[in-house]
């Protein structure tokens, strides 16, 4: 049986954002929505001033709060561990977002055609585009998936529905990384089916120590971390990203 | 006959709001994946149904017409 | 897909048209994809084109995702050895500059006056392209050189455009000023290469990351994404970084080592180094005797001892050592162990050997002198020093595929380093921390190029002309800039007083080709000043640029990535390989490629065809001969001349190969082209320059031209220290102003994307706590930054937001180089460039003529009404 | 046999409609009309009208000024059913006045509850249709949803009902426009003594079916919050006891103050004596005593042992962004106390000093409720994300307005058709007549 999870090299990570970036594009997320985020952390005075950078998609927690207090079970754990959102069943009561104590979810708080940068009701690019919003609209996102044949958040982005990482469940189908995983330079993220003792993940895995955020929260996030140390409390981060929408 | 039908009701209530509860919807335990869907949609409604049922038994209890005098 | 077929089929009646919209209410309007053509039925269709990133530095390789023949996504191409399937987030982002509505989308005509915000009527490719061949040849008529054509970005190889310059004889003006140039120079001078200093990172062990912005920016021939993809496999190997930086950022948790520097002050470090190196002994004497013109003997005047040979034309000067066998002088091509240091009597003159004068000029710069003038620690600098001395394990030797070359895992990783007032002499001296442990060309040494090419600089630079006025416009060969590679800022100064400057022919006519100085270069005020002089400004851009907008005759709408361009490399330094730009669609809009624009623009002004035209040039360029070379009297498309050239390469099916596999990868790079020890000969023949008599004898020409100390100063055999002019700024200026690139932005280019934007939104000031508690401001409060000028006492302001951070000295501030637009909606009211409040020209430039990138500032609240 | 009321016609202004009353309603309705418009855009536009945003890197609230007012309103629906089923139980006949506003007042109260909760969706409709059709018994929300709005709600719709017959019958002896309304309502009741024995046992049992549902009811309403490890200042076991007592004062001071109006405008001194406010008096100043410590041991667990993101969240209640709230609601809790207790000892009563203490702990509970809501969010961050903040816009502010006026425009309807205060049966002449 597949057990998906992510590992994050913490040692490799540039902090450069190119997954949060990935993801925008891959997955078509409005503004300011970031199903993959990374913190960017410094610690200590100057001149001993450590900084650090920390990646941060979904958990897909095997004890997910958000499944858990889901009052109709729009959110999901699937048996390969990925944990998604029906955004046809969603209500929008955003109690997922509540329960989640990694503060991955993100809702839409708008239509989507009002969430897109720019204004791509331009008939010349309309012309060009078909009028698909955003014009770099990926298909894949409004089929459904896996063997439940349920919408996974990510497809049209409903207006007042809940949606958060996905793993890129419409590329795992297809045998392809997620797209934070695929485009990051470093190689920092990885990502495969730990179930399976042979696969490159669970051997990096065994290889290294790792931890995972939140532990003590009981959620088993299926997100490990290799090198450096979770945030403190005496953690700063630096560059916030700052959200308008 | 009115008692009949007041506990009737009451155990009727009582009853579709036990088994729409605990077996009809979602399905309790580890079963991660099950667990999303209920088992009969729309037993939380039939749960909603018992509660008023139940609660009818007294209007029942209450409105029911003699037959014959005690 | 269906319930988008439903909703269009819907949308027929006015009835149904109602159950829509309370379907839509009911169940929150599901938007599914718009198809490119709505009544397409079936799946879409889907394929991955290869293409090459067009908005960065280096064209990593891509594939572009298409849906029905739009572009969806970029990917990085997996062969590509550059970036192996990867890409960075500007690379992700770009998607969006296709299909961006704030693009010119045809060409336009300004019709108010200049200087001010532009209004244009949108006009035929025909009219524009018309406008600007007349002017062209109205001036090119009395002197081509007249008209100045002025590039930013340099996308891909220059053929295209570099034709168009020689073609009509004009001059050229790049950006390098501003970028690496100095360094590039220092680099060419010293060991002969093209570049500057980066190390061979499969086998360093020691890397002094010397203003290396390891997480933010490229280095030396690459851009950021493929030298980090090096730098963190060689640390899992053990190599230890020592990050030389007033900031920590730029290395963030990658540096072992954290050597805070004072801004300016890198010549003084480098000179400590060397002094420690020399003192604890960590010299590689055989390298220094072989390979430097270090035993060269130096009279007291400070030239070479040289002797004659041979006569008239055939005449040349050959230096003399001093021979330990022969115990007496020899002529350098004939000596047998020469001595590396000495002073030695020959007819009554002293003479001390290059290497003595070098020693001895060491001594003054000690550690403990070094730590004031740095503002580090003495223990830790000769800490530094130690360590690179040990690891360079000097006389070690190693095998790499059979050949045996020393073995000195030590270098140095230094990019926009040269960005100083002292930048060259730095650049040299940095280079001689290398040189000392025989470290440069070396396995797992010192690079600064991936094959031992020598440029023609280093014997260009045997003899440095100063000529006599008048000059031209770029002061080339004149008593200020004997070594001048073309810098805006003193074109800048020029044009606004070239009296000044004994300059009497100022250019007329300029055309920008992908270039926006008013945003991206300092000194912006005189820069615009400039602007206003040319009689005539066409702009090639993808947006309208602030210098377009302000200053544009005529601007032509050039396409983003959707178009040819080429030849580019895609190696890493280890593979050899070579790709090209596929437009993945049609250029949006009315806009087109450069290649078409300059053959239409060549063609107008007639200079396409013929022997000496355009297409000749470009087949001298791509080395089209024969069979492949493009006919002289037919326009080709773009797509002919790459499918010529890849033919001429010997490709199957041509450009076919690459629109197949998207890169050509040629094989290893081998030992011999990549090890200057390995090479053949040795480092390609270049004796490398560890002290520099022609410097010393141009400052003797400048000086007898009665050029000013400020000009010559700087032009010494040996690095020698002085104190940045920016030093004598008053003491209220007490903070140093630092620029740097962010990860998110590519200097002014990428402004207007809107993905970009979200992540890095606006500009900021970085600032140490303590320092914002000092002058009393908070995270996010606004501040004005105000630069000093030492040289005119002039002062410059702009408003930003304060951003906290450890990570930085003190006595420094810093502010991301990007930002300061207006032109494009999404780009405006993100806060000031600091190009605004650096000064240009004199003292703030090397004496190569090129940008320094240091200035004092102060920095005090926004709040309150001083808006004097 | 003609029943003796205080005004000529049907009993406690029944079917009377004042131009005071008519003013009320339009304004009323207006208001209402307002929310509904709010209510509509935010539908149209998506809730980016609201204040609300994301947690985390949105720097907002998720849940703010909705939720507030959903366990605000379930809180006040307790009081109601506890009086009326206390009354039953324990036969406190001198209280019976008060027991069908409050059963009124419970019933309104859930009502609003549920629409405050279809406000707070971001798909309303969808939201309808699937918690009948996947609710989930896992999920918190399920026990809010189905016990409290269902349960509870039609229990209390069951018992007003029974409540309201015997009067409905006397009424529809008067020929009034209302006396078909009243027949219906009567539904063939004959005040005959099986009747009412009927009645007096079904009550019963009725009363003590609800008791327990009650406590869980609110509990679960707790639990919503209080099951929740990733917010620090929710994860408590305190949590539904609390809300349960918190339910109860608010609930007893909107009664008191409910009653006051009605004692003013429906003629209702005969009955409604001081003796009864007194005894709401004392009923409020005990659940205040309990929730007092509660609140104190609360505080004592968020800055004494706690976490430090717990900590952090304390200290904003106390000394940051939500501390004038904070003590703002703790004064209004504080001075009622002081107030309620003077008046015990002392035991005189004045009503206008009750209806003020009404008043006072109800804004409190209000405050209190918007503090269990917001700052967890906007400062209970597990990982280091900027603190947030939340302001409410018009948009919330028009739509709970709307809501609140909806609550009065009903209760305002329902006092024109049944009589507010049940009418005195013979049962107490015969006490009034003995003593």
């Amino acid at each position: 049986m597949t057990k998906y999870a992510m590992v994050v090299d913490l040692n490799r990570c540039q902090g450069c954002r190119a997954c949060m970036e990935a993801c925008k594009v891959e997955n078509n997320t409005a503004e300011g929505v970031f199903w993959m985020h990374v913190f960017r952390f410094e610690t200590g005075e100057f001149p001993d001033t450590r900084q650090s950078y920390l990646p941060r998609p979904c958990m897909h927690c095997d004890n997910a709060p958000c499944v858990k207090v889901c009052p109709v079970g729009a959110r999901y754990k699937r048996e390969d561990g990925l944990v998604l959102t029906d955004f046809e069943r969603c209500i929008g009561c955003r109690y997922c977002e509540l329960a989640c104590p990694y503060g991955v979810n993100y809702f839409n708080w708008r239509k989507p055609a009002d969430s897109y940068f720019l204004d791509w009701g331009d008939t010349d690019i309309q012309a060009a585009t078909g009028g698909a919003i955003p014009p770099y609209r990926n298909p894949d996102l409004d089929e459904p998936q896996g063997a439940e044949r349920r919408m996974t958040a990510g497809g049209g982005h409903h207006k007042g529905v809940m949606e958060k990482c996905t793993f890129c469940v419409h590329r795992v189908e297809k045998g392809m990384l997620p797209a934070c995983v695929t485009t990051c330079p470093v190689a920092a993220l990885r990502f495969g089916d730990v179930e399976d003792a042979a696969s490159p993940v669970s051997k990096f895995l065994r290889e290294h120590e790792h931890f995972r955020l939140l532990e003590e929260t009981g959620t088993e996030p299926s997100v490990f971390y290799v090198g450096g140390n979770p945030p403190g409390s005496e953690t700063r981060q630096i560059e916030t990203i700052e959200v308008g929408v | 006959m009115r008692r009949w039908w007041t506990w009737g009701m009451v155990i009727a209530g009582g009853a579709l709001m036990t088994i729409s509860y605990f077996f009809l919807a979602a399905p309790w335990g580890e079963d991660t994946v099950a667990n999303s869907d209920p088992r009969l949609e729309f037993a939380p409604l039939l749960f909603v149904i018992g509660v008023i049922v139940a609660f009818s038994a007294a209007v029942v209890y209450e409105l029911m017409p003699d037959r014959t005098d005690e | 897909m269906l319930s988008l077929t439903r909703r269009r089929f819907l949308q027929g009646s006015a009835v149904t048209a109602g159950a829509l919209a309370a379907h839509r209410w009911l169940f929150g309007g599901l938007e599914t994809l718009a198809r490119a053509d709505p009544l397409a039925q079936g799946p879409p269709v889907e394929d991955m084109f290869p293409t090459t990133c067009w908005i960065g530095k280096q064209d990593c390789g891509m594939l572009a995702r298409r849906i029905d023949g739009r572009v969806v996504k970029f990917e990085g191409h997996p062969g590509n050895p550059r970036n192996a399937g990867t890409l960075c987030p500007k690379g992700q982002a770009q998607i969006v500059s296709i299909y961006d509505p704030n693009r010119v989308k045809t060409p336009l005509v300004r019709t108010n006056a200049k200087g001010q915000k532009g209004e244009f009527r949108p006009t035929s490719w025909d009219e524009a392209i018309t406008m600007i061949a007349d002017q062209v040849n109205e001036v090119r008529a009395r002197n081509p050189k007249l008209v100045l054509w002025q590039k930013g970005r340099s996308k891909a190889k220059d053929f295209y455009d570099d034709a168009f310059v020689k073609s009509i004889g004009c001059s050229k003006l790049g950006h390098g000023a501003y970028c690496s140039d100095a360094g590039y120079r220092a680099l060419e001078y010293t060991i002969g290469l093209h570049g500057v200093q980066h190390p061979d990172f499969q086998n360093v062990d020691y890397l002094l990351a010397w203003g290396w912005n390891i997480t933010n920016a490229g280095g030396n021939k690459f851009c950021w994404l493929t030298w980090p993809r090096q730098m963190v496999v060689a640390r899992e190997r053990g190599m230890k970084i020592v990050h030389i930086d007033p900031r920590l950022r730029s290395a963030g948790p990658f540096a072992d080592k954290w050597l805070p520097i004072k801004p300016g002050t890198d010549l003084a470090l480098a000179l400590a180094l060397c002094h420690e190196l020399v003192n604890q002994g960590y010299v590689d004497t055989e390298y220094l005797t072989n390979y430097t013109n270090g035993p060269h003997l130096v009279g007291e005047d400070g030239l070479f001892l040289t002797e004659t040979v041979g006569e008239g034309d055939e005449a040349e000067q050959v230096p003399i050592v001093w021979s330990a066998s022969a115990d007496g002088p020899v002529r350098a091509d004939q000596a047998s162990q020469a001595k590396l240091d000495g002073t030695y009597e020959i007819d009554g003159a002293t003479y001390r050997t290059a290497y003595q004068a070098f020693t001895e000029h060491l001594a003054q710069y000690d550690p403990d002198w070094a730590e004031v003038v740095c503002g580090l620690d003495a223990q830790q600098i000769r800490q530094v020093a130690r360590e690179f001395g040990e690891h360079a394990r000097i006389g070690s030797t190693t095998v790499v595929d059979g050949v045996q070359i020393p073995y000195r895992p030590v270098s140095i990783m230094s990019y926009h380093m040269a960005q100083q007032e002292l930048g060259f002499q730095a650049l040299r001296a940095m280079t001689y921390v290398a040189m000392l442990v025989g470290a440069v060309g070396a396995v797992g040494g010192m690079f600064s190029d991936f094959e031992w090419k020598i440029h023609k600089n280093y014997a260009a630079f045997e003899e440095l002309t100063v000529g006599d006025p008048p000059y031209d416009y770029m002061l080339n060969k004149s008593k200020y800039f004997p070594i001048n590679t073309g810098f805006p800022g003193v074109v800048a100064k020029v044009m606004l007083d070239p009296e000044r400057y004994e300059v009497e022919e100022l250019p007329e006519v300029c055309i920008l080709h992908m270039v926006n100085p008013v945003a991206a270069f300092p000194g912006q005020a005189e820069i615009m000043a400039s602007y206003e002089k040319f009689r005539f400004v066409a702009a090639i851009t993808p947006w309208l640029s602030e210098t377009a907008d302000y200053y544009a005759d005529v601007v032509l709408p050039a396409a983003t990535i959707e178009k040819y361009e080429g030849v580019i490399s895609a190696s890493d330094g280890i593979l050899d390989a070579k790709t090209l730009r596929l437009p993945p669609m049609e250029p949006l809009f009315e806009s087109r490629g450069e290649i078409d624009i300059y053959l239409d623009l060549t063609e107008a002004i007639g200079t396409l065809f013929g022997d000496d035209g355009y297409l000749a040039v470009v087949n001298s360029e791509l080395k089209l001969e024969g069979e492949f070379a493009l006919p002289l009297d037919r326009k080709p498309t773009p797509r002919e001349i790459f499918d010529r050239w890849a033919r001429s390469q010997g490709l199957e099916g041509g450009i076919e190969y690459f629109e197949r596999n998207g890169v050509w990868v040629k094989g290893l790079i081998p030992p011999e082209k990549r090890y200057g020890y390995a090479a053949d000969p040795p480092f390609g023949g270049a004796l490398h320059r560890i002290y520099g008599a022609s410097l010393l004898a141009a400052q003797r020409q400048m000086q007898s031209k009665g050029a000013d100390e400020i000009y010559w100063r700087d032009y010494t055999a040996l690095p020698t220290w002085r104190a940045p002019t920016m030093e004598s700024s008053p003491a209220e200026y007490d903070l140093y102003l630092i620029s740097y690139h962010m990860i998110e932005h590519k200097q002014s280019r990428t402004g207007m994307v809107p993905l970009l934007n979200e992540l890095a939104p606006h500009q900021r000031v970085d600032m140490c706590p303590r320092t914002a508690r000092r002058i009393g401001v908070a995270e996010g409060d606004e501040v004005w930054v105000e630069s000093h000028n030492a040289v005119t006492a002039e002062t410059r302001r702009v408003k930003t937001v304060v951003a906290l951070t450890e990570g930085i000295r003190p006595d420094t501030v810093a502010m991301p180089h990007h930002y300061g637009l207006w032109s494009v909606p999404e780009s405006s009211d993100r806060g000031p460039t600091p190009n605004a409040i650096y000064p240009t020209g004199e003292g703030y430039m090397a004496n190569t003529a090129d940008q320094s990138f240091h200035v004092k500032v102060r920095v005090y609240p926004a709040n309150g009404g001083d808006e004097a | 046999m003609a029943v003796r009321t205080t005004t000529p016609g049907l009993p406690y202004g029944v079917g009377r409609l004042t131009t005071a009353w008519k003013a009320f309603v339009a304004i009323a309705a207006a208001v209402v009309a307002l929310g509904l418009y709010a209510f509509l855009r935010e539908v149209t536009q998506g809730m980016r009208v609201t204040g609300l945003r994301n947690l985390g890197t949105g720097g907002g609230a998720t849940w703010g000024l909705y939720i507030t007012f959903v366990v605000y309103f379930i809180g006040v629906s307790f009081a109601g059913i506890t009086i009326a089923a206390l009354i039953r139980l324990f036969d406190l006949r001198h209280l019976r006045p008060l027991a069908r506003m409050a059963e009124v007042l419970t019933v309104v109260a859930l009502v609003l509850g549920a629409f405050a909760i279809v406000v707070d969706l971001g798909q309303p409709v969808r939201g309808v249709i699937n918690l009948f059709r996947y609710a989930r018994p896992q999920s918190p929300f399920f026990g809010t949803f189905a016990l409290v709005l269902a349960g509870y709600f039609f229990a209390s719709l069951v018992y007003l009902y029974l409540g309201s017959r015997r009067d409905a019958a006397t009424m529809a002896r008067e020929p009034t426009r209302l006396q078909g309304l009243h027949r219906f309502v009567a539904a063939g009741y004959g005040d005959t003594p099986a009747e009412r024995e009927r009645h007096r046992r079904a009550s019963f049992w009725l009363a003590l079916a609800i008791l327990p549902l009650l406590v869980i009811a609110h509990s679960t309403l707790g639990f919503v919050f209080g099951l929740q490890i990733g917010r620090p200042g929710w994860y408590s076991a305190l949590q539904a006891p609390g809300f349960v007592v918190l339910a109860g004062v608010s609930g007893i001071g909107l009664l008191i103050v409910l009653a006051a109006i009605v004692r003013r405008t429906c003629g209702g001194e005969d009955c409604l004596t001081e003796r009864v406010f007194a005894w709401l008096g004392r009923f409020l100043l005990v659940l205040l005593l309990v929730y007092v410590y509660f609140l104190a041991t609360e505080l004592l667990t968020g800055t004494y042992a706690a976490g430090e993101r717990e900590v952090d969240v304390t200290r904003q209640l106390l000394t940051g962004d939500y501390a004038w709230i904070f003590w703002a609601s703790v004064a209004l809790l504080v001075l009622p106390l002081g107030v309620l207790a003077w008046q015990a000892l002392s035991r005189r009563w004045s009503i206008g000093l009750l209806v003020a203490s009404g008043v006072a702990v109800n804004l409190a509970a209000i405050g209190k409720r918007y503090l269990i809501a917001v700052p967890s969010q906007t400062h209970g961050q597990l990982l280091p994300y900027e603190a947030g903040s939340y302001a409410p816009t018009w948009i919330e502010y028009a739509v709970v307005a709307g809501l609140l006026a909806l609550g009065a425009l009903v209760i305002a309807l329902f006092m024109k058709f049944i009589p507010i205060i049940e009418l005195p049966d013979e049962s107490r002449e015969e006490v009034t007549a003995d003593a």
